[in-house]
């Protein structure tokens, strides 16, 4: 008898169908990893077996909770008024942010204790939490810490150390390290591994990530919009996926090198960056010297033409800082820029409009790169402010060919954001960089938030765009493999500094600095 | 027993010598302080402080005898130096006293013995013992002059027990009074402005009585009950539509006239006053014995109105300001007044004004066209005869005709001339007269000797009792 | 057109539905007695004065005998000509400065924020007191005393949702095309939180709509022969345990009138984009 | 902390100085002349001018504005010039009142108006929800002079539970004074009660929908469990900005109660003085009021700092 069971489960939302028939069973001890695109249900499938649903959700099908004793549920009954007392006793959830997962004003050793008094009363004393706290790997003192005191990192462990503290004998995770960063993902996989094999615990782990399921589970479901495409053992299904949709997840988890193209030799560098330097000063009083956050420490490096610089860094360690003092969004502290014959930085002045029509910038989230309130059409005209020069017909044309350039249709052009979706609108955001005709274009992680069967077309129109105008690409990521298929050379950045630098094959193969081996450790592969 | 008498305005300090507020004599007058005379509630003069007294043929001198065996609240004896101290420092040069001019006549006052005093006034006056009967002249004690604002000492059959700041005035009884004994424990006089506030707190039981309750159109609902008395007597004040008789237009007859002839007394007093008033065709109280009854000197007839400001020039109309004080007879009555007005093409623009503006704006500074205003002083028909007085009239035969008033003893002489002054004031059309205030108490049913008039200000409590 | 449907969209929620109809009927109401009332408000008739119900008169005639219903009309005219002017002072001066405070930040925006604590201290009673001893008191000292206590109020509004604005990648956008920050704030920021301010609007309407009623209440405010529904109803206070109607009427109205904007300003956020309503929304009376 | 409090303590005295100075040189350049005012309209000239000097009138606006500041810290904030007595004094005696009233009526619209809020957030979407929202929608919306009224005229007129107005000093007999101040306190505290209900409830819906929420749920609390636990102190904080916004407005309310209960509060104080043009006693009287309001958002920001450990934080704990 498996530990729990999902038989033809279905929700909607009035008349939105948003699960159907899924069948889905953990077994004792296992390890049950669920993929899918975002908004395919994954999270829904976890809830109902919390009996957390929201309450629009309408739910049918049958429930299955084997602990000990067996209990079938008819998912229609699911609700409030439903006794569950398995949540937090049998079944332990960790959920997706770990930011907002924790009650802000309590302290995370009273958090923990909550669970304890409900579900095991005799345990409930400091020193069992202090185990808790360092069976995640926190310390026994960090008990009378708030959340806000603890890295998100840490903060994952505490919702996780929450989840255990009822000895449960099924986890739900669902999606816990996608918020993380890479160093700080991987640990926390480690260490779900390790402690569902010592406990013995079912294990029902949500990721959009394939690589991270693949680093934990042994068994996989694939969910696409609601319904179950393809399920079984995890090797078999990333070795030889049936289903085209699977098929894709598996293949754009693992990027490819796309081919070199020629360029021009060229001696002058068209960036010279020379000591960048940012610092961040908060002070709280008037009195009181400064609190300083060197985000950016000392960095040069130079940039030809037609060139793609990557760089990678773990989180907060100045990536973003960097960008922006290149594309003269914010001043220097230090150090200046030396573009195209133009200079800028600290002591020179600020970005000269002639250097600002040559770089360009693309961000990483295309939902907020657009305003809502203006049509396509005026947010993709208006980098052509800095070229006054142009009649309103001539800027016209600019867009409608930046809009060719990037495969969409100048008719899209009338409407308004919402109605492009996130792979369109990345495209957009492409075509508003491209307007100008920059020279360099800087890319902050341009394609993290895009589902990953999206991400190969937005990398391949990139590439395009570079072989046809020869641009210079500035590509910060943090996704090594992404990296390693689009850059020539990288720049491993660490607290501020650039620790390492070469052609991208050099770095990654043989990587010096201990940040980079971390960096490359940390990547789940499947 | 322990009388509850609500009032509407809280005087500013206690002190009646030191103080225009009408609010000040209502709590201290007659009660706590008194005078060498006083007035009774028909506005005749009795002996008080001084017992009787004689005046010189000339009507220059008077001699009074004082009372013998009283002493101030706070035990000091009272004797004629006492009377002396109080004349003198109310006619000083520094004085702050409000109503000077009550003794800018005197040139001498001097003790005659420790209970006779004699007063030397530079003319005959006709209402010199009324004066002297009025709250500005009661008699204080040198001990006590400085601290009476907070802490009255007088020799009235009341005296001053506490004075909690916006909110009530306490007096009790004195029982070393010297003469009649009063029937009244306790005196308790709370303030409420708000005559919303009065209503509910009288049905509510909390107050006795008003001796002038301030909204007249909730007396309907006290009259209803039979828990109170609604008594409406009569005030000083004749309210009137006061002219500014040195700006343009209106230092044209006709169109005073014209004013005079548009103006619907009874639907001001109606609409305003809730009924409550009598109309008055000059400035002179209707219940005194002198008074005429000029009401039909330009009777009410708009088509005359018309022709006259036709024949002023102004056939269609003009644009006047009538500034109006907040007491309800003005700002009501402005508005009922502006329609009227507005019938002969007369159109207002009403303002609003505070006391203390109207006083410095039109008082002092004769900045205005009209403004609307009830004069409270007892047998003020003299004011007329001063052209720098806001009204701005300038009339040798009037100011000849007062002069003659003033020095005149005899009753039917003065009679005769206070006649001729009245419908002098009436025929010029100087102001509009509009009506004599009402006094509009209400009091419990089993209250007694309260005033249904008051032709001083003041609230004699000296005959107030319960039934059983 | 698409305003327009997003507009007709906001009628599936009831509360806003009801508090539009509510309030555009008043409005309309109030807006007509500039030009017509079923009979003139400065006649003065006191024969008919307390006149009940009649076909002539269908709510009846106040204390000078004049029309209720004309009264209240223009009574609403006065009302919402303070609150929509009080609201008009806040959003221009308002706006400007907390768009300002998110776009400039550093010291300006803390000696803007220092501005608005400091404002708030002055409830719109104590700024018309001080104008009144000034200046006497009128319906204008309101409309400037709640004015001025808006203020604040739009600017703490406009610079949170200003800041979330200023988040978002589209405003680097904007810079990366060279805007500055005015043109920042005119073409993206302030379109971006026009609902925002709009509901907070409406709300500020209601409430200058009573707190106009209590500042005539205690004198402050519209003075006769002009006429407020705060006038009416203070007016009205001492007639009424004779004549209850006459309270009865303008309280009515400003309840519903204050009812009406606030289901309208509640609808209006309860459509709204959650992250930006909850920026910097605030809801207090005056 | 302590950095935190210095800070926001200099900060109000600079809110207090620049509200001093505002309130001084506005009504000082007011028209109209108190010592006219006082001594009538028969004054002469040399009486006018012997007042003026007394009150101190014909020196430099900065050298009284100097003084007047020097007093406040001593207490002398010198003579009225209507009522002659020290005007500390007299806002001392209204105060008794007036503090009392504001207090009572924010205790009281808390104990009303949270609970209520909380009852409403666990039922959101029920009738239950949209009953005491209609009820907060009418609280909001009704004049609270025109409430007032209608409490005197149900409870004191017609019942004659509580009396119609008027106040009894505490020394005198607190019971009375107690009385006194009940239906003033509930005509001011409903309303706010009624708008406080729906912060709460609008703030807790907000909480309702966080994920410590869920996390909580997760743990085995039914959903009100989950609520009262983590939620309501949570939402407690934008609501406790609120109230401190409300303070101001609680203020402003009891000088138009005062009204309605012919109370001797500080409204009315101010009201007699300004009509008597004593704007010794209207500038005063006017800080009092401002500063009170200051302090208490001091408190109100203080508290949160208090409760929210991520401000404690913030503030250099
Ligand atoms: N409370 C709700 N009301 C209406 N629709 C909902 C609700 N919760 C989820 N949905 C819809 O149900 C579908 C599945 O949601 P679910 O959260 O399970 O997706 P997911 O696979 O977990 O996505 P993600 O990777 O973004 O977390 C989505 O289309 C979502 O819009
Ligand atoms: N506006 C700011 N004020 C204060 N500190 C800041 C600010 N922006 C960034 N920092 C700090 O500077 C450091 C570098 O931040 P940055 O955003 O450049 O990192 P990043 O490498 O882009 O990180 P991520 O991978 O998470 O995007 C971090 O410690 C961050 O906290
Ligand atoms: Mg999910
Ligand atoms: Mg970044
Ligand atoms: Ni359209």
């Amino acid at each position: 008898m498996s530990l729990a069971s999902l038989e033809n489960l279905s929700i909607r939302f009035g008349d939105r169908q948003v699960l159907s028939n899924i069948n889905l069973r953990i077994e004792a001890g296992a390890r049950v990893g669920l993929v899918g695109e975002s908004g395919s249900g994954k999270s829904l499938t976890a809830l109902s077996l919390m009996n957390l649903l929201p309450e629009s959700a309408e739910a049918s099908g049958v429930i299955h909770l084997n602990f000990g004793q067996h209990v079938k549920i008819d998912a229609t009954q699911l609700g409030e008024d439903l006794p569950f007392p398995y949540r937090g006793a049998q079944i332990g959830m960790v959920f997706q942010e770990p930011m907002t997962a924790l009650n802000p004003l309590m302290r995370i050793g009273d958090q923990i204790g909550e669970v304890l008094a409900l579900h095991r009363p005799d345990l409930n004393t400091k020193a069992h939490i202090g185990q808790l706290l360092e069976e995640v790997d926190l310390r026994a003192d960090m008990h009378r810490r708030y959340p806000h005191e603890l890295s998100g990192g840490q903060r994952q462990r505490v919702g996780l150390a929450m989840a255990l503290a009822g000895e449960p004998e099924l986890l739900i995770a669902d999606e816990p390290t996608s918020a993380l960063d890479m160093i700080t993902q991987r640990g926390v996989i480690d260490l779900i591994k390790r402690i569902a094999s010592a406990r013995q615990m079912g294990l029902l782990f949500i990721s959009h990530d394939l690589g991270a399921v693949a680093a934990l589970c042994d068994q996989i479901y694939v969910l696409e919009k609601g319904k179950l495409v393809e399920h079984g053992d995890s090797q078999t299904i990333l070795k030889n996926p049936q289903q085209p949709y699977t098929q894709r997840l598996v293949a754009a988890a693992k990027p490819t090198k796309r081919p070199e193209f020629s360029r021009p030799a060229q001696r002058e560098p068209l960036l010279e960056i020379d000591g960048l330097t940012r610092q961040f000063r908060q002070k709280r009083y008037f009195w009181q010297s400064p609190d300083i956050t060197t985000a950016v420490d000392q960095v040069s490096f130079a940039l030809h033409s037609g060139e793609t610089l990557g760089l990678v860094g773990p989180s907060g360690c100045g990536k973003t800082s960097l960008s922006r003092m290149v594309a003269g969004l914010d001043s220097a502290q230090g150090g200046s820029v030396q573009f195209d014959g133009h200079r800028f930085g600290h002591g020179v002045g600020p970005i000269p409009m002639a250097a600002r029509r040559e770089i360009s910038m693309v961000f990483q989230d295309p939902f907020s790169s657009f305003d809502p309130r203006m049509r396509m059409q005026d947010a993709l005209l208006e980098p052509l402010h800095l070229m006054p020069e142009l009649t309103t017909a001539q800027k016209q044309k600019r867009v409608h060919e930046a809009v060719q350039r990037v495969g969409l249709s100048i008719d899209m052009l009338n409407r308004y954001p919402h109605a492009f979706s996130g792979g369109q609108r990345q495209r957009l955001a492409i075509a508003r960089a491209i307007v100008l005709k920059p020279k360099l274009l800087i890319l902050d992680e341009p394609v993290s938030a895009l589902d990953v069967s999206i991400r190969g077309d937005v990398l391949a129109l990139l590439h395009d765009l570079q072989e046809k105008f020869g641009m210079a690409y500035l590509f910060i990521s943090h996704d090594l493999d992404v990296v390693r298929a689009v850059t020539d050379r990288v720049m491993v950045m660490d607290h501020g500094k650039i620790v390492e630098h070469g052609k991208v094959e050099d770095v990654f193969d043989h990587p010096q600095a201990e940040i980079t081996k971390k960096l490359l450790d940390a990547r789940l592969t499947i | 027993d322990e009388l509850r008498l609500g009032m509407v305005l809280e005087p500013p300090h206690l002190d009646p010598t030191a103080g225009a507020a009408a609010a000040i004599d209502e709590v201290v007058y007659a009660n706590l302080f008194e005078g060498l005379t006083r007035i009774d509630q028909n506005g005749a003069v009795l002996p008080s402080l001084a017992t009787d007294w004689s005046i010189s043929d000339d009507g220059t001198r008077y001699e009074f005898t004082l009372k013998e065996g009283v002493t101030f609240h706070d035990g000091t004896s009272f004797d004629a130096e006492d009377v002396k101290f109080s004349l003198d420092r109310a006619r000083a040069e520094d004085s702050v006293n409000a109503q000077k001019g009550i003794f800018a006549p005197i040139t001498n006052v001097e003790v005659l013995a420790t209970n006779k005093i004699a007063i030397e006034i530079a003319n005959p006056q006709g209402d010199f013992l009324f004066n002297l009967g009025r709250g500005d002249a009661v008699i204080v004690a040198p001990e006590s002059a400085e601290t009476n604002q907070t802490n009255p000492v007088g020799t009235g059959p009341f005296k001053f027990v506490d004075w909690q700041q916006g909110s009530k005035v306490i007096l009790e009884k004195n029982p070393d009074y010297v003469g009649d004994d009063v029937y009244l424990d306790r005196a308790i006089f709370t303030f409420i402005s708000d005559p919303n506030a009065a209503q509910n707190a009288m049905l509510a039981g909390e107050l006795d009585g008003f001796a002038n309750f301030p909204a007249p159109e909730t007396l309907e609902i006290f009259e209803a009950d039979p828990r109170f008395n609604v008594v409406v007597g009569s005030t000083e004040g004749e309210t009137i539509l006061a002219t500014n008789n040195k700006a343009e237009p209106f230092n044209d007859l006709r169109v005073r006239q014209a004013i005079a002839h548009v103006i619907d007394r009874q639907a001001i007093i109606d609409g305003a006053m809730f009924g409550y008033g009598t109309p008055i065709g000059t400035h002179f109280a209707p219940h005194h014995p002198y008074y005429v009854d000029l009401l039909n000197t330009y009777p009410h007839d708009v088509a005359k109105a018309k022709e006259l400001l036709a024949a002023a020039g102004y056939e269609s109309g003009f644009k006047a300001t009538l500034k109006l004080p907040p007491p309800t007879y003005a700002r009501r009555g402005g508005q009922i007044l502006a329609a009227q007005l507005r019938e002969i093409g007369i159109e207002l623009e009403l303002v609003n004004v505070e006391w203390a503006q109207w006083l410095e704006d039109v008082f002092t500074k004769k900045d205005y066209d009209l403004t609307i205003v009830s004069h409270v002083e007892p047998f003020d028909i003299g004011i007329y005869a001063n052209p720098d007085y806001y009204f701005q009239y300038d009339n040798v035969v009037f100011q000849a005709l007062i002069e003659k008033l003033n020095i005149t003893n005899d009753e039917d002489d003065r009679k005769a001339l206070a006649a001729a002054a009245e419908t002098i004031l009436a025929d010029d059309a100087v102001n509009g007269y509009l009506f004599q205030l009402a006094k509009t108490g209400v009091w419990d049913t089993r209250l007694s000797g309260m005033w249904p008039n008051s032709p001083v200000e003041g609230n004699d409590l000296t005959q107030v009792k319960w039934a059983n | 057109m698409r305003m327009f449907k997003q507009f007709a969209s906001n009628f599936r929620h009831p509360s806003f539905a009801i508090g539009f109809v509510l309030s555009a009927v008043l409005i309309v109401l109030a807006l007509l007695s500039l030009v017509w009332t079923p009979h003139p408000t400065d006649g003065v008739n006191i024969a008919a004065r307390f006149g009940s119900p009649s076909l002539e008169h269908f709510l009846g005639t106040d204390f000078f005998g004049r029309d209720i219903f004309s009264m209240l009309m223009a009574g609403a005219l006065t009302s919402l000509r303070v609150a929509v002017l009080a609201v008009g002072i806040g959003m221009v001066v308002g706006v400007p400065l907390g768009l300002l405070a998110a776009g400039h930040g550093g010291w300006l925006e803390r000696l803007i924020l220092r501005f608005n604590d400091f404002v708030f201290a002055f409830p719109a009673i104590i700024t018309a007191i001080i104008i009144t001893t000034l200046f006497g008191p009128s319906a204008i000292n309101a409309m400037i005393a709640i004015g001025i206590f808006n203020i604040p109020v739009f600017a703490r509004v406009a610079r949170g949702g200003a800041l979330s604005i200023w988040t978002l990648d589209y405003v680097d956008a904007a810079r990366l095309s060279g805007l500055k920050v005015w043109q920042i704030s005119v073409r993206h920021v302030l379109p971006n939180i026009l609902s925002l301010l709009i509901v907070q609007a409406t709300i500020q309407l209601s409430l200058g709509i009573l707190a106009e009623a209590g500042l005539s209440y205690i004198g402050l405010g519209t003075q006769p022969p002009e006429t407020s529904l705060g006038l009416m109803l203070k007016e009205a206070q001492s007639f009424f345990l004779a004549y209850p109607m006459q309270a009865v009427w303008p309280g009515l109205t400003i309840i519903i009138f204050v009812m009406a904007l606030n289901l309208m300003g509640d609808g209006l956020r309860d459509q709204m984009d959650p992250k930006l309503s909850k920026a910097g929304g605030i809801n207090v009376a005056g | 902390m302590v950095g935190y409090l210095i800070q926001r303590l200099l900060g109000v005295a600079l809110t207090l100085l620049v509200a001093a100075a505002l309130i001084f040189f506005l009504l000082d350049v007011l028209p109209g002349d108190p010592a006219r005012f006082m001594l009538g309209i028969n004054a002469s000239d040399e009486a006018l001018n012997a007042l003026r000097q007394q009150l101190g009138l014909d020196q430099p606006a900065f050298v009284r504005f100097g003084q007047w500041l020097m007093g406040l810290f001593t207490g002398d904030l010198g003579m009225s010039a209507s009522q002659r007595a020290p005007i500390a004094e007299l806002i001392l005696e209204r105060m008794q009142l007036s503090l009392p009233l504001a207090f009572g009526a924010l205790v009281l619209s808390t104990l009303i108006g949270l609970p209520l809020g909380i009852l409403a957030a666990q039922n959101q979407g029920k009738i239950g929800d949209a009953g005491l929202m209609g009820l907060a929608q009418i609280g909001i919306a009704i004049p609270n002079f025109w409430f007032a009224m209608l409490l005197v005229v149900v409870f004191a007129v017609t019942l004659k539970w509580l009396p119609p107005g008027g106040f009894v000093p505490w020394a005198e007999n607190p019971a009375a004074a107690f009385r006194a101040l009940i239906l003033p306190t509930i005509a001011l505290a409903l309303p706010q009660a009624a708008i406080l209900a729906r912060v709460m409830r609008t703030s807790l819906v907000d909480v309702a929908r966080q994920d410590f929420i869920r996390t909580a749920r997760a743990k085995g609390l039914s959903k009100n469990q989950a609520l009262w636990r983590h939620g309501v102190r949570n939402a407690l904080l934008p609501v406790m900005t609120i109230m401190g916004l409300q303070f101001a407005f609680l203020i402003a309310g009891t000088i138009i109660v005062e009204n309605v209960f012919y109370l001797p509060g500080l409204g009315r104080l101010i009201f007699t003085a300004i009509s008597a043009r004593d704007l010794f006693v209207v500038r005063s009287a006017l800080l009092v009021l401002v500063g009170l309001v200051v302090i208490i958002m001091f408190l109100v920001d203080l508290l949160y700092a208090l409760v929210d450990p991520r401000l404690k934080k913030r503030a250099g704990n």
